[in-house]
This record gives structure tokens, C-alpha cells and sequence, in this order.
């Protein structure tokens, strides 16, 4: 068989693999938005609807046998897209025992680590160096890895951003900077804080290639990221791509978005990441609506049974809060 | 008296000084348009502009950095950090421009400036948006640094604040927002540097500032039932601290309890402690206890965080420490 | 035993380590080609080459974070502050990162990381160059942070601190790199979290850390003409504190004097002042006096800085105090 | 009389005084540097030997009425070029209470705040959003006044450069950023830790539109910063200029500045700013030996007078170390 081929004939279940992992984020994301007004979940929970297919098709494009992610507080879906169990997510998102982090972290801490998935965290920018130090740390015993750090709109204006891309560059690190802008950062439309449009030119200054990818195409998103992996690892040549996407929640649970129109949000909706693989696989002829129900069907339960174990879960024990503060 | 929020006394004194006073401006993530992340600036952009009320770009950095610059010219600026663990970026900002410029210039330069946002624990936020940091602040020589209680201080102090010539830190809790209380209209200023008596009693003095006030009056009543009149004290300033209200208090009752919600090394609530302890020496029946927050990150999970804080029932403790009870 | 400096007894250290263990690196400004603003990475370029001896841009945020993230994947980093001054601009990567990742994390990440470099006055340096700034580090629970006073405990620690699991904060002092003394060759280890009876005595203890320790010795020789003996104890790790050596000398002398040359609010020095007054309530026959530095930005003038810190004049002095001389 | 005319009669006038600012910050930093050696001065003393053209040729080309200056540490020409007193800047060098900061701040945080000097900073990178403040500040005021940032190539990484450079454009700041491009930060050759070698290209990200220009040639510096200044006013529009230019001597006076060649230097010493101006107005006819040397001589007059103030001035009393710290 031709190598063309083999690729035709693995499509199909490519395609599948990323339809099923957003879908998978959707269901867990609107259980936890449901979650969190029957008050099982509480504090800041940023909803990740509308932007799956970064998540999905950018780690779908990498080896977590030996690449790192590294994300922000908007987490969940980059959380399950690296592997990890959605139970120990919708756990954590409990506060419980056996959360991924034991109930210590919560929806804006999220980590992984035997997925390399280190985190999830809450300081916007604060985890852009931190991405670059795993890079560091990758090329430091030349292990042929790379790093995919995600981070929004609002957080490309920190220092830590250009500090890190200068750094990055003059070190020749294997690292992706991918940018997903959202259009807000809060309630900020991005254009009324960024003295430049496209937010990929941000690289220039570094010397560092940037790319405008439609992060509402997760095949667009895993074939940049892909293409952008292939010469990251190993050469060193980092890359700032600007994933192009949209969010259909509020910032956050409490955030009840005022500062967009109907029409705009409906607009990204006929964009829908879900829908536009679906679209490509129905022509294709390698969906149908069954397929597409059973799926679906599928994510639902694995979520349904997530929180099941989240529910049946543990609290902490009060004094597991003296844990863990040193090794 | 008209009963308003915290939240609500906060933005009267804004509202008030920037109408009194148009060299006074507000800047911050979110203070413009969206009217505040906690909603203390509603209704602002509509009555100044834009041009008074500016939302930045999230650079707590720079834009720190340029309300000091700014008051350095001589305007006033109200410097709103969307909590006060984001203001660690700017800790450089705050500790070699804020606290310095008067100094190195010999006196050359004022800095009438304000920071303010809310600090300490709200609920299942975890360990990077829980934090009381005010020690951080208190520490440094050149600041002023104020953490109102009430509505009424939240008003009275922050217009003193906002009318002050050196930079303060003031010091506000999301979980107080929503607290209730009586608030003067119009001109009420609380000056800085003035400790206030809460609730007087003559058997122990209980010493704190901000969101455990609610803790330590709650203690009080149950004390009664045990026979004990507490006094407290709200610090309401920092810095500079207000000793002889404190000493004169712990004079009168021999003991001393100090409430302070952040880790207990270096804290405020310590050097507290220890002030009372050297200046109150033969006063003393007991040592002063301090009831802090746990020495730990705040962990997510509600009844966890719950625990690491001070609670009435862990002020009762130490009160009984302090009365051998 | 060898005579070296604290310098040479930090770069042995560093040296030892990268030799015993490739994971461990140096970055920072100017360690590589310069060989160090203070020269404590003198030599350590030629040895080991630019992949282990890191030169950094001016960017103490991102580097910092930059050594936080390798450590988060198993390398062991020694990142240096040119001052710890600087580290201010790295405060967020510290106390949000260094200090709350393996606690959110739920115990996932392990940091073996040091940050490290001088802290505290120099000569001449004025207000943003010349702060002794430990409060801030050591206020924070999921850090360690030591201050070595002696070229041994340098090495001792700094050795330590390269093996330890935890971020640690390791300050030096830039007017005590030229201090000589005797430090072992080769492994040679001083644990983390103890602290070290520097001179032995039964009227009165003085605990004090750092620099300090200078004045500290200078007062007890003076004392002793007048027939005093002053215990001197050397806290080395100020978190976690060392408590049971302090109320062990304070139970022995009924005194205290605690020095450090921090600003005095929410200092280390005022919180050990209060510890030794809580636990050591009943023995002490004397309020504990707290020896600091003035509360005030460093002044320029050689003059004003030399008396804004402390000296063995006012530790002589607040020992007199303490025993009513 | 036309304008032109008019413009070519001043010329002489103008041109001497750019020369004889040039001459007095040299002279005052040749005597600092003795005085060091003496032991009269202490801690980090940056001099700005070689640089002189940038300060004086900068801040020549505004209005210091309206204007502002914030720089960095290497402090002393861009004081004495907005007018500060050479007597009061040298005492404050010495630490004595008639010093321009009362001995307090020192040669690393000078201030004239009559002239409009605003420091003076120790921390790098730390005094640029305060300039962005100053500007904000004429804006909120409608001053049509202008603010000058200096700072050099180390600085431009730090992220209060990214971060200041978008709020400058985004709230059309009248503001210029001059980067003094002396090759060196520290001992660190600005190219091994930019990564680009084109520092006027940082502008980009933010809009900003950047220029190289020649630091060593003082009517250039003044020209450009004339124009840009121009373009700034009243309109808002800042600008980055990378001012090429180069120190003689170490970093500090304890620096032995090991890290560049002789020969380097030497190529610098044959473009020196003053030797430069010297030519060509030697070439326009309007300067002769005997001139140039009553002008060399006023400068080294000055600041031996300076120097004799600084000596014969009181130390601060040691109460006053209490004052200032709160207005
Ligand atoms: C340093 C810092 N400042 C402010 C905040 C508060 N905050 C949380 S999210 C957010 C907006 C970030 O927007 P963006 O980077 O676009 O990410 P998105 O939420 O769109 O995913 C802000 C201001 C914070 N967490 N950290
Ligand atoms: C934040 C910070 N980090 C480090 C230093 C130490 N330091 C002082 S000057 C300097 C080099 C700056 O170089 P550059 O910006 O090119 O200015 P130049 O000295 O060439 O005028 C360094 C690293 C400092 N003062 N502040
Ligand atoms: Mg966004
Ligand atoms: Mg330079």
C-alpha cells in the first residue's frame, strides 16, 4: 500500500479521534456550566464552548510521549485534550479527594503530569516563561520534544510575553506560542487594547514567524500546529501562531457578556468547530448521522459517569490541607 | 443614616473626589466599560469620560508604573488592581518607584497616588487568587497602606487616601463588597494613622483589621455568655500603625489577642504582637496570641480554604489562652 | 581547614553540585562570559560550558519563570538575582509560581530550584539598590529561604539548598563576599531549617542572621568588658524557622535581642521577637528588643547609611536595655 | 530678513552651544571619574563618556517648559543637558545636603524637577511606564508638552518596554522612546541577547514607527528628535528612536571592561561626538582653535567650581535621614 494511502485509509478514524475530543470538551464544559449553578462548583469557572478546536487539533498534532502544554485558567478542555480522566477533572472542579489535584487546585489549576499537561494557571502571562523553561529544559537533554504554550488575546500585551519570545529566540528553544484570540480578554474586545489588528505580527520583534490560523477549523489548527511542531523540534524555531476563535460563554460563570451582540456570537456559532468537521466528514462520506448520535452519545456518558465519581468522591480530609506545601 | 455597601461607600468616594477634584482619575483592567470587574466603578464612565475613567490592557506593570508617572506630574490617580495578587507584577513599581521617588529626590517629588483593589481570600479561587498580602505592603517605608472594615471607613478612608500626598495601598476584600453599613453622606473623611475602637470591653483586647473584624465581633458575643467583654480594634491603617490606641487598650486589660488573616511569618499580626509585647512588658497577665492564617497555600476546596482562615471559634481559643480560661 | 571567602565558598558549592550532578545549571545576568557581577561564577563558563552557564537578558520576570519551568521538569536550576533588588520584578513568578505550584498541583510538581544572590545594603548604593528585603520571601509558605552569615554556612547551605526538593531563596550579601573564614573541602552540608549557636552565653541571647552577625560578634566582645556573655544564635534558615534553639538559649538567659537588618514592620526579626515572647513568656525577664534597620529608604550619603543600619552600638545598647544596665 | 537667513545667522550660536554642552558633560564626567579614584564618590558611578551627542542633541531639540526627561542610571549628562546646576549635581555625587536630592539619591537617582528632569532610576526598565505617566499626564492636561524616555539596549527587553510601548499607541501618548544603543549592557554585546540586530524594528509591534540613527552625530540626533518631537506634540503619536552611540569607558567605574577590544573602542574615539561637531563647524568657518579653547576652558572652569562647592558643602546631619520620606 502507498503511503497516500495508508493516510486515506486512516482518515476516517483521524477524524473521528478529533471530533470526539471536542465533543468531549463541549459535553464536560456545558455538564460544568449546569454544575456550577446547581453550586457543585464554585469560584472563577472559565468555559472553553466555542474555542475546542484549538485545544483538539493543536495537541492532537504533538507527542505527549515527549512534548509539554502549558495553558492558562481557561484549562478544562487543554486538561482532557492531553488525556487527561474527565472524572479526575469534573473531581477537581468539585474541590474533591480525587480530583487530578486533589481538590487543591481547581478549575484554574488544572495539571497532568504523567500527560504532560503542566497546568493551568490563573496570573495571565505568568506561565508563558514557565513553558519556555520546560523548552529550556527539553533541549537541555536533548530529548526532541516541544512545547505548546496557549495562552488569550489579553495576555499577549504582558512583559512576560515579550520577554519570553526574545528569550526563546536567542536560545533557539522548541516551543509553539499560540496565541487564542478569542476576541476578549474579559470584557475587553482585543482591538481596544492591542495597538496592532493582527496579533500575529507581535512575533517581528523576535524575529519569530507568525501565522493568523481559523482556530474554528481544528484541521487547520492540527496541520499548523503539525507543520510548526515539525520545525520546532529539534531546530529550535520557535513560532507564534494567532488561532483565530471565538467564545460563546460569558469570561466566566458571573460574566453575563454585555459587551457583545447576539449577532455576533451567532455569527461564530454558523462557525461552529463541531459543526465544520462534521460538515467535512459528512462530505466526505465518512459520517453519518448515527455515527455522528453514538458519538455523541459516548461523550455524554463519559461525562454523565465523570461526574458520578465526582459526586461519589471524597472531600479532603481537613488537615490534607497541611499537604503537599513541601516535597 | 443612609445603609449602603462597602462597594457602594467605595465608589461614593471616588465619584465625590473626582468631581471635587479633576486632577483625581481611575485606571484599571475593566474600571471603564465594563464598570469593574467588582462593579465599585458603575456608573463612573458615564459621568466623567473616558478620559478620567481608562481601562488598560493587562499590564499591571506598566500600567502601575504609569499612575505613579502621572502623579508624579502632579495629577491624582486611582490605581485599581482587579485583586491585589495580580499587583505582584507591579511589586517593583510599588517598592523601588512608589516608595522611593520622595526620598532619592531629596523631597523633590510627590506622589499623591492610590492603589486599591481586593485583597485576601474570596471562596474557591485556590492559592494564586486567595492571598492577604498585605505584609508584602506594610513592610515598606514610603507607602501608606489602609484596609478599611466598614463601609464607613471604606469611605472615609479612601477620600483621605485619594486627598493624601504620598502613595497608598488601600486594601479592599471581595468578600466584603457586599457588607452593609451606615454611611455618612457627602464629606466624611476617616484620617490615615488612626486606630478605631470597635467595641469596648475591659477584659481582653482583641486587635485586628479588614474582613476578620466580622470574626472577632462575632467572638465577642459569644464571650459574653462566658462573662467576657472584649475590646477591638480596628487598625484600619497599616502603616503608619497607630500604637498608643493599642497600648492604651491592652493597659486597661492585661491581654491581647491579634487577628490577622495572612500567613503569620513576618505579618502584620505579629509585629503587632511583639509591638505589644515589648511596650505593654509588665502589663501583661498573658502572652499575645496571634490567630493568622494557616502557614499554606489556600487550597481550593471550600471547607479546606474555610479552615485555613480565622474563624470566630478560633478567636474564642485564643481569648481563652489569653484569660486561662 | 582552608581559609576562602563566602565567595569562593559559594562557587565551591556551585561548582560541587553541577560536578555531582548534571541537572543542575546556573543562569542569570552576566554569569557566563563576565564571570558574574560579583564574581561568584568565576570560572564556571570555561568549566562547563554555555549550555550550564547561562547568560540571560535584563528580564528577571521571565528568567526566573524560565528557572521555574526547567525545574518543573526535573533540571535542578541556580538562578541568579544580580541583586535581589531586581527580584522584585520577579515577585509574581516567586510567590504565584516558585511557592504555589506543587500545592496546587496537588503535589504533582516538585521545584528544586534556588534563586539566589545579594541582598541587603551595600556601600553607596542608595534607596532602589540597598534593601534588605528577606520579609518578603520569607512571609511566603512553599518557599525556603536561607541567609548564610559565614563562608562555611555558604557553602554548607548553598549545597543544601542545590539538593533540597523546594525553591529555595538564598541570600547573600554583597558586603559579605569578601568575609573570610574556614570551610571544609568538599562535601560538606549544613542542613536546612537549623539554626547554629555562633558564640555560647548565659546572660543574655541575641539571634540575628545575615550580615548582622558582624555587629552581633563586635557587641558581645564589648559586652564581655563589662561582664556580660551574650549567646549568639545564627538563624541561618529564617523559613522554616528553627524554633526550639531559640527558647532553649532564651530559657537559659531570660533575655533577647533579636537583629536584623530589615525595616522593622512585618520583619523576620519582629516575628522572631514575638515568638520568643509568646513561648518564652514566663522566662523572660525582659521585653525582647528588636534591633533593625531605620524605616526608611536607604540614604545615599555614606554617612545617613551607615546609621540607618544596625551596629554593635545599638546591639550593646539593646542588650543594656534588656538587662536594665 | 529671511527665514533662512535668519536660520543661517543662529547657526553659530546654535552650534556652539550644542559644542559647549558636549564639553561640560565631558569634562564633569572626567572629573567624577577622579574624584572617584579619590575616593570623594562611592557606590556605582556610570559615566557617560562618549554618549554626549544623544543627551544633548535630544534634549536640545525641545522645550523644556513643557517638556520632560526620565532616564536610566548613566544619569549625569541628560541633568546637566536639561539645565541642572553642575555644582549641585557634583554635590550630590558627594552625598552633601546641598546636592540636587540632599545626598540622598546619589549618582544613580538624580532629579531637577525645576528643569523638568525626572530621574534618574536604578531599577532597568523601571522608569519607562513612569514616563508614559508623565506624558498621559500632559494629555490629561491638554500641555502640548512632550516627555523624552531614554534607556538603553539591555533595557529594551524588559517587558515594561513591550507593555509601555502598546499603552503609548493606544492612548496616542506624546512620548519618544530613545534607545541608547551603546553596544553594551554590562558585559553583555547587545546582539547576544537580542534577537534582532535592528532595534528600531521593536517599534513594530506596537505601530510605532522606529529609526536607526547615528548617536555619535549631535545635529542628527538633534534633527531627528526635533522631527519626531514635532510629529509627537499635540498629536500623539509616539516614537522609537535607537540612537547608535557607545560609552568609552566601563560600565561602572569598577567595571575594567575586559569584554571588547581596543581597537573597538578606537574606531569609536575616531567618531567622537565632540570632534565631530568640532569639523564641521570648523568647516562652516565658525570655529577656530582659540575659541574651541575658551570653550574648553569655561566647561573645565565650571566644573572646577562645582567641584569646589561640593567639596566645601556639609554633610547631611544624620537626623535628616528621617525626612522625605512622606510629603
Ligand atoms: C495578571 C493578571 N491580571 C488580571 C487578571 C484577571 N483576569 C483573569 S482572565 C482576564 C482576561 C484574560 O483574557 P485573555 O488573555 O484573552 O484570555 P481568555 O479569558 O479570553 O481565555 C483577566 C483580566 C489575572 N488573572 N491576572
Ligand atoms: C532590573 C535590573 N536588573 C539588573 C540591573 C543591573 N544592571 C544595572 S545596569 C545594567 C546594564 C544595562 O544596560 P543598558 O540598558 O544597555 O544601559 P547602559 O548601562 O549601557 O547605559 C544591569 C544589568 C538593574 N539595575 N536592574
Ligand atoms: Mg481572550
Ligand atoms: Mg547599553
Amino acid at each position: 500500500m502507498t503511503a497516500a494511502a495508508t493516510i486515506a485509509q486512516q482518515r476516517p478514524a483521524f477524524l473521528a479521534g478529533l471530533l470526539r475530543q471536542m465533543l468531549r470538551i463541549r459535553r464536560f464544559e456545558e455538564k460544568a456550566a449546569q454544575l456550577y449553578g446547581l453550586r457543585k462548583i464554585g469560584g472563577f469557572c472559565h468555559l472553553y464552548i466555542g474555542q475546542e478546536a484549538v485545544a483538539a487539533g493543536a495537541i492532537a498534532a504533538i507527542d505527549l510521549s515527549k512534548d509539554y502544554v502549558f495553558t492558562a485558567y481557561r484549562d478544562h478542555g487543554h486538561a482532557l485534550a492531553c488525556g487527561a480522566e474527565a472524572g479526575a477533572v469534573m473531581a477537581e472542579l468539585f474541590g474533591k479527594a480525587t480530583g487530578c489535584c486533589k481538590g487543591k487546585g481547581g478549575s484554574m489549576h488544572l495539571f497532568d503530569v504523567a500527560h504532560h499537561f503542566f497546568g493551568g494557571n490563573g496570573i495571565v502571562g505568568a506561565h508563558v516563561p514557565l513553558a519556555a523553561g520546560a523548552a529550556l529544559a527539553i533541549k537541555y537533554r536533548r530529548l526532541n520534544g516541544v512545547v505548546l504554550c496557549f495562552f488569550g488575546d489579553g495576555a499577549i500585551h504582558q512583559g512576560t510575553f515579550h520577554e519570553t519570545l526574545n528569550l526563546a529566540k536567542i536560545w533557539n528553544l522548541p516551543i509553539l506560542f499560540i496565541c487564542e484570540n478569542n476576541q476578549y480578554g474579559m470584557g475587553t474586545f482585543y482591538k481596544r487594547v492591542s495597538a496592532v489588528e493582527d496579533l500575529s505580527l507581535l512575533g517581528a520583534s523576535y524575529d519569530i514567524p507568525g501565522r493568523q490560523i481559523n482556530g474554528m477549523d481544528v484541521l487547520e489548527v492540527y496541520r499548523e500546529v503539525a507543520s510548526a511542531a515539525a520545525h520546532a523540534r529539534g531546530n529550535g524555531l520557535p513560532m507564534l501562531l494567532e488561532a483565530r476563535t471565538y467564545r460563546y460563554r460569558g469570561h466566566s460563570m458571573s460574566d453575563p457578556a454585555r459587551y457583545r451582540t447576539k449577532e455576533e456570537l451567532e455569527t461564530y456559532r454558523q462557525q461552529d468547530p463541531i459543526l465544520m468537521l462534521r460538515t467535512v466528514m459528512e462530505r466526505e462520506g465518512v459520517l453519518d448521522q448515527r455515527t455522528m448520535n453514538q458519538l455523541d452519545e459516548q461523550c455524554k456518558q463519559e461525562v454523565e459517569r465523570a461526574v458520578e465519581f465526582a459526586e461519589k468522591s471524597p472531600q479532603p480530609a481537613l488537615e490534607q490541607r497541611f499537604e503537599d506545601v513541601y516535597a | 443614616m443612609p445603609v449602603i455597601t462597602y462597594r457602594e461607600a467605595l465608589r461614593q468616594a471616588i465619584d465625590e473626589e473626582m468631581e471635587r477634584d479633576d486632577r483625581v482619575f481611575l485606571m484599571g483592567e475593566e474600571v471603564a466599560e465594563y464598570e469593574g470587574a467588582y462593579k465599585v466603578s458603575q456608573g463612573l464612565l458615564g459621568k466623567y469620560g473616558p478620559q478620567r475613567v481608562i481601562d488598560t490592557p493587562i499590564t499591571e506593570e506598566s500600567f502601575t508604573g504609569v499612575g505613579i508617572g502621572a502623579a508624579m506630574l502632579g495629577l491624582r490617580p486611582v490605581v485599581e488592581w482587579m485583586t491585589v495578587n495580580f499587583g505582584l507584577q507591579a511589586m517593583d513599581q510599588i517598592i523601588n518607584n512608589a516608595a522611593k521617588l520622595r526620598y532619592m529626590s531629596g523631597g523633590q517629588i510627590t506622589l499623591p497616588l492610590v492603589v486599591r483593589g481586593p485583597n485576601g481570600p474570596a471562596e474557591w479561587l485556590a492559592a494564586q487568587h486567595s492571598q492577604a498580602l498585605q505584609a508584602l505592603f506594610a513592610h515598606v517605608p514610603g507607602l501608606k497602606v489602609v484596609a478599611p472594615a466598614t463601609p464607613a471607613d471604606a469611605k472615609g478612608l479612601l477620600k483621605s487616601a485619594i486627598r493624601d500626598d504620598n502613595p497608598v495601598i488601600f486594601l479592599e476584600g471581595e468578600l466584603m463588597y457586599a457588607w452593609r453599613g451606615e454611611v455618612p453622606q457627602g464629606e466624611w473623611l476617616v484620617p490615615l494613622g488612626k486606630a478605631d475602637v470597635k467595641r469596648a470591653g475591659g477584659d481582653v483586647t482583641i486587635i485586628t483589621f479588614g474582613r476578620p473584624l466580622r470574626a472577632a465581633h462575632e467572638a465577642a458575643e459569644q464571650l459574653v455568655r462566658q462573662g467576657v467583654e472584649a475590646e477591638i480594634i480596628d487598625l484600619r491603617t497599616l502603616r503608619p500603625l497607630d500604637e498608643a490606641t493599642l497600648y492604651a487598650s491592652v493597659a486597661r486589660t492585661n491581654r491581647c489577642v491579634v487577628v490577622d488573616e495572612a500567613w503569620p511569618l513576618a505579618s502584620v499580626g505579629s509585629h503587632v504582637a511583639w509591638l505589644v509585647a515589648r511596650n505593654c512588658f509588665d502589663d501583661l497577665d498573658a502572652p499575645v496570641e496571634l490567630v493568622s492564617g494557616d502557614d499554606i497555600p489556600m487550597p481550593y476546596n471550600h471547607a479546606l480554604e474555610l479552615a485555613a482562615q480565622p474563624s470566630a471559634q478560633k478567636v474564642v481559643e485564643a481569648v481563652k489562652k489569653v484569660m486561662y480560661l
